[in-house]
């Protein structure tokens, strides 16, 4: 299924800078709740960065995207500004919801990020919902939904494939399959080892890729992102990958051994595209390092950026209720 | 002024705002073939399958899509054919429609309507007779409308239609097919009004849905026992119009509240303790309830019929009221 | 996957009768209502006899049954008694479940009927605990749940499927698939023709059968059951059939033409069954009209039972809620 | 007496209980893995995968699957990670196991325990902070506790598993980890009994949850100010103690009822309606209520504490019960 797409030197710079802008942030991100900056329940997705970067590297501001509870990337990738991303996980009024979301809760109209929802499996009814007002309209948008392989056992997932299929959305279903869901494995939870299989009775496009490989998934998706600008879809894109922290920043993770998280170490996709990008000579790692440098500079100004603004005002507790 | 069922009010309301606004669209289990009480009968016929769009039974996911669309813009009218079932939707409803608006700050907006019904009466039995409203309106972020008459069944619905927020309208079964007044064209009902169905001196009744016609039939029989009740029915619980019930109790001092649902933690609850916190000096008896049993609803006739509340338990209450 | 079953001509029988009790007592149903003595929201099942009498052939009564909105004949066929069922239908005090129930919530724990429920897909969960527990105990118990197509998109059967398939139960999934849920036929619902292939997916053993061929509904469920026995499952066996009448008693059925429904009276599961036991010599017409017309002296009975039955006390109302 | 979290005695009491009695079993999500809060830490240990399930993400057919397990005559405990996520449950939950005795005339019992938790107060956001548990209070066959203590916690706890009937446990997260008193060994704690956690001659405070701790503070403070504050924890709102909570009012002559929930269709609203009901000539001052103001939970600290009430504005609304 998967075709040939034309592999620069300037996606795999973007990719990697958008990576990096994740992982920089999500690692202030836990810094700054050891050090008490942050409180709340807050989910890390480092590790799975190069799905969050590939899948909106096809996608504009026009572009619609939904995620769930570990959607800071996401957020990130499809343009939030990491200041007020920080701003809102940090709960200040300069944060992209005026505080009032959180870590679980990033909207973004302006860039499209419709937004994460804590509820496992329930961003995905919404997103065929915009992704059919697209369809209604002939707006040539596509809808994007990411959530977790433990939300495919979730009966609105289930049944949002047979409306996906039914209805014939332009919506991009997205799978970071990271084989837990909280800190239980998936074949605790069921036999079907590939989420994609569910979508395949359907009738639905499939793909399982190697999540960690940022330039598969971003060849992976390339034809599922393009027949739903055409109007057409719905496609489902598995991809295989797994969060290096635990389930929640406090998990004391007891439940996986070191071996695994080893191996997946050394399938970090940050090092896999900077592996990439050296073997076929686009950039080495005094680029790589330049691009982490200046990701760890724009984290730096947002971590500062939210710890200087001001805290909501407690008159905003009772705006926007309806 | 035209003659009307409710049932008819509500597919003309649909009409109407369909017609007027290219925005709205209907969905639901066999909407196209204009459900079981033919609330959306012939408007596949005008509007397509687009705009009154089948769907699976997956409330849930139904629920879910149809606030996507309400996310994008458009302003669905999702059906839930029994409220019994709004129970597979009410993640949904709850935790996204209600507080989409709230989480993001402001940035997304939901302009959703829920249309279902409620209601015994019909040997239906207990999984197709609840009347789940005072759930709703516990709910930041959902309207709650539950119409007593076909002029307001059409009108809530067409405010509903017009508001960008999430609104829920619980229509009572019992009632589809009563022939009422309703104006001509259908005009829209503010959220949030309550109306005087019926001025009175010495006992305010508030009733909701099939109990204010109950208590208008009440209000009849005590009339010729010499009292005189004033009957109010606050159309919508969410938000509330508690000027008019306290303003009203303030005058009569006494107060009786009627609904078909179960009495217990039902929406005549939060009427009464809203009644004393703003009237109790007022008060020359206690707020009295009117409410179904703390019971399931039983299928059988002389059961069921033993457990709706009506004009008979109303009566009850206002004497009982009056005797302080 | 069908194994030879030996078909004897007791079977047949057996099968017949049952069919025809089912079939004369929808008959009566349908006539009361027309005369005001039931009321309610009932649903028959006229032209599925086939699966009820074929599935509940293999049962006894510590084998465990649920059904839907659409329970007469599953109720029947599990051993309930007629008249009890006709009152409880009729809402009186000699009805099974004292008139509470009614139509869509028949209850006969004494003969393994645990119960038909009015939500769609809510039965199946409620089954899979059942053989759940009996897989623990070890029991040898079988559980059975009918639902139909409509069902097979509600997500408590999407997620049922999994859970079966996870824990291996002892469970046969029934489905009777008419075509329709109530006005809309399947093809509006989803793109995935066959129910059975929802559960394939899980690798849950399944097949699918002209449910108006009660031999062939009884040969293909005997593998099915014969695991559940023995604590093994689960299974879907599918059943494609058809009701004669419309959705509710009551319903205009505006929604199928005359042809469709005449395609389908040709195949009206009793003429099949007694067709077949002719052409195999196992009786012929004399027989099955014997049949026939004992099992409608036994509706009339239950019809004179029930309206002759008291109505429930009113002081019932308060007991049993808890 | 000794010492242990409310976690820590849940924890035991389901240890005591799967030891006294092979029927009861644990399912829910993550529960082989203690779950978040370590309510089932260890139990798997000693009794095994089959009587700790662990769950997939399927909320709606684990309620399903355990009220089938229940009709079969085990015990289940089925564990909603958050009462957020019961919305996902509430067709199993109200519409089956809270029916099943009743449309089955008696022949069918659930002995369901279904434990979840609420409350906001630790920036979660308003997606894991409800506190839903008037919704069930308002289905007839369901029982619903509401713990305040550890000792509470698991006898309450206890009490539902030896009950035939479905019961709903709602704990609170805020109050997971705070160390108290518990009996040894843990003892059953009857469901429909309230306990006055403070006599007192001027107001009765009726609390729940979060809110006795609350309330005991702010009767410390009032007793400063020669206000004597009767405290009552209903512990269990359905069945709801009505004749100690009426009681305690007919003497003091002032209510103030004082929940984390949602003040508009709360618990509270019950109550009140109750208290004035029963006891209106007694009552020198209206019932007063405290609960969350109507919106969602907001997730950053400043609003979060500004949502939440808690010993101030009870004492608040004591000191404007005594002004009357
Ligand atoms: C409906 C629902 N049930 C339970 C939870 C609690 N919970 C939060 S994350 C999670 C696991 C999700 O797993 P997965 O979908 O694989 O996402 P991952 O955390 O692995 O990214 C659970 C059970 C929830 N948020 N929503
Ligand atoms: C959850 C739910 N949604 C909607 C309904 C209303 N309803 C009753 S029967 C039915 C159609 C069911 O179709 P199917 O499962 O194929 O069974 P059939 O009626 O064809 O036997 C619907 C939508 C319901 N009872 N439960
Ligand atoms: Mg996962
Ligand atoms: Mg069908």
């Amino acid at each position: 299924m998967a075709r040939h797409v034309e592999v620069s030197s300037d996606l795999a710079r973007r990719l990697l800078a958008t990576m990096w802008l994740c992982r920089a942030f999500e690692e202030k991100v836990s810094e700054l709740i050891a050090n008490n900056e942050i409180s709340g329940l807050v989910h890390l997705a480092m590790g799975q960065e190069g799905t969050a970067a590939a899948i909106a590297a096809h996608l504009d501001d026009r572009d619609l995207m939904f995620s769930g509870h570990r959607a800071h990337g996401h957020a990130l990738a499809k343009g939030a500004d990491p200041s007020r991303v920080m701003a809102e996980i940090a709960g200040r009024a300069t944060g992209l919801c005026r505080g009032k979301g959180g870590s679980m809760h990033l909207v973004d109209v302006a860039h499209g990020f419709l937004g994460a929802t804590g509820v496992v499996g329930g961003n995905v009814p919404n997103a065929l919902g915009v992704a059919l007002a697209q369809k209604q309209r002939r707006t040539g948008r596509v809808t994007v939904v990411f959530f977790g392989d433990g939300a495919a056992q979730a009966g609105h997932f289930l049944e949002s494939l047979n409306l996906a299929s039914l209805w014939e959305l332009p919506v991009v279903l997205v799978c970071e399959n990271n084989g837990y869901a909280e800190f239980t494995p998936r074949s605790a939870h069921t036999r079907v080892e590939r989420v994609a299989t569910l979508a395949t009775t359907y009738g639905i496009a499939t793909e399982t890729v190697e999540g960690n490989d940022a330039l598969a998934v971003h060849r992976a998706a390339a034809p599922f992102i393009a027949a739903a600008r055409e109007g057409k879809g719905p496609a489902l894109l598995e991809c295989l990958t797994y969060r290096m922290r635990g389930h929640y920043e406090g998990d004391a993770v007891k439940y996986r051994d070191a071996a695994e998280l080893d191996v997946w170490k050394a399938k970090d996709p940050l090092r896999i595209l900077e592996r990439q990008a050296a073997e076929a000579g686009w950039f080495g790692d005094a680029d790589a390092r330049a691009i982490e440098r200046s990701a760890r500079a724009r984290v730096d100004e947002a971590a500062a950026y939210a710890l200087a603004s001001p805290w909501p005002d407690a008159a905003w507790l009772m705006e926007d209720v309806r | 002024m035209s003659e009307m069922t409710p049932i008819r009010a509500i597919n003309q309301a649909l009409h109407d705002e369909m017609t007027r606004d290219g925005d709205v669209v209907v969905i639901g289990e066999d909407v196209a073939e204009g459900g079981p009480y033919g609330a959306t009968r012939g408007l596949v016929d005008d509007f397509g399958r687009d705009r009154v769009r089948d769907t699976p039974i997956s409330e849930g996911t139904v629920m879910g899509v149809a606030i996507g669309l309400a996310l994008a813009g458009l302003r669905p009218v999702v059906e839930i054919m029994f409220i019994d079932f709004i129970t597979l939707a009410l993640d949904q409803l709850a935790n996204q429609a209600a507080k989409a608006r709230y989480m993001s700050g402001g940035q997304l907006r939901v302009p959703l309507v829920v249309r279902t019904q409620g209601g015994a009466g019909v040997r239906s039995g207990a999984q197709h007779s609840q009347s789940l409203e005072a759930w709703l309106a516990h709910v930041p972020g959902l309207a709650v409308a539950i119409p007593a008459t076909a002029a307001d069944a059409a009108g809530l619905l067409i405010a509903a239609i017009r508001t960008d927020d999430p609104v829920v309208l619980v229509e009572n079964k019992a009632m589809y097919y009563r022939r009422e007044e309703v104006p001509d064209p259908l005009a829209p009902v503010p959220l949030g009004t309550a109306a005087v169905r019926r001025s009175g001196r010495d006992v305010t009744v508030v009733a909701t849905s099939r109990l204010v016609a109950e208590s208008l039939a009440a209000a009849d029989a005590l009339a010729g026992e010499g009292i005189d009740v004033e009957v109010i029915d606050p159309r919508t619980i969410q938000p509330l119009d508690e000027e008019t019930i306290v303003s009203s109790v303030a005058r009569t001092g006494r107060c009786v509240i009627a609904h078909e649902a179960v009495r217990a933690f039902g929406v005549g609850a939060e009427i009464a303790a809203v009644v004393q916190e703003r009237a109790l000096d007022r008060l020359q008896a206690p707020v009295l309830r009117v409410g179904a049993p703390f019971a399931p609803v039983p299928t059988s006739a002389p059961l069921e019929d033993a457990y709706l509340v009506g004009r008979e338990q109303v009566a009850a209450a206002v004497r009982e009221a009056m005797r302080w």
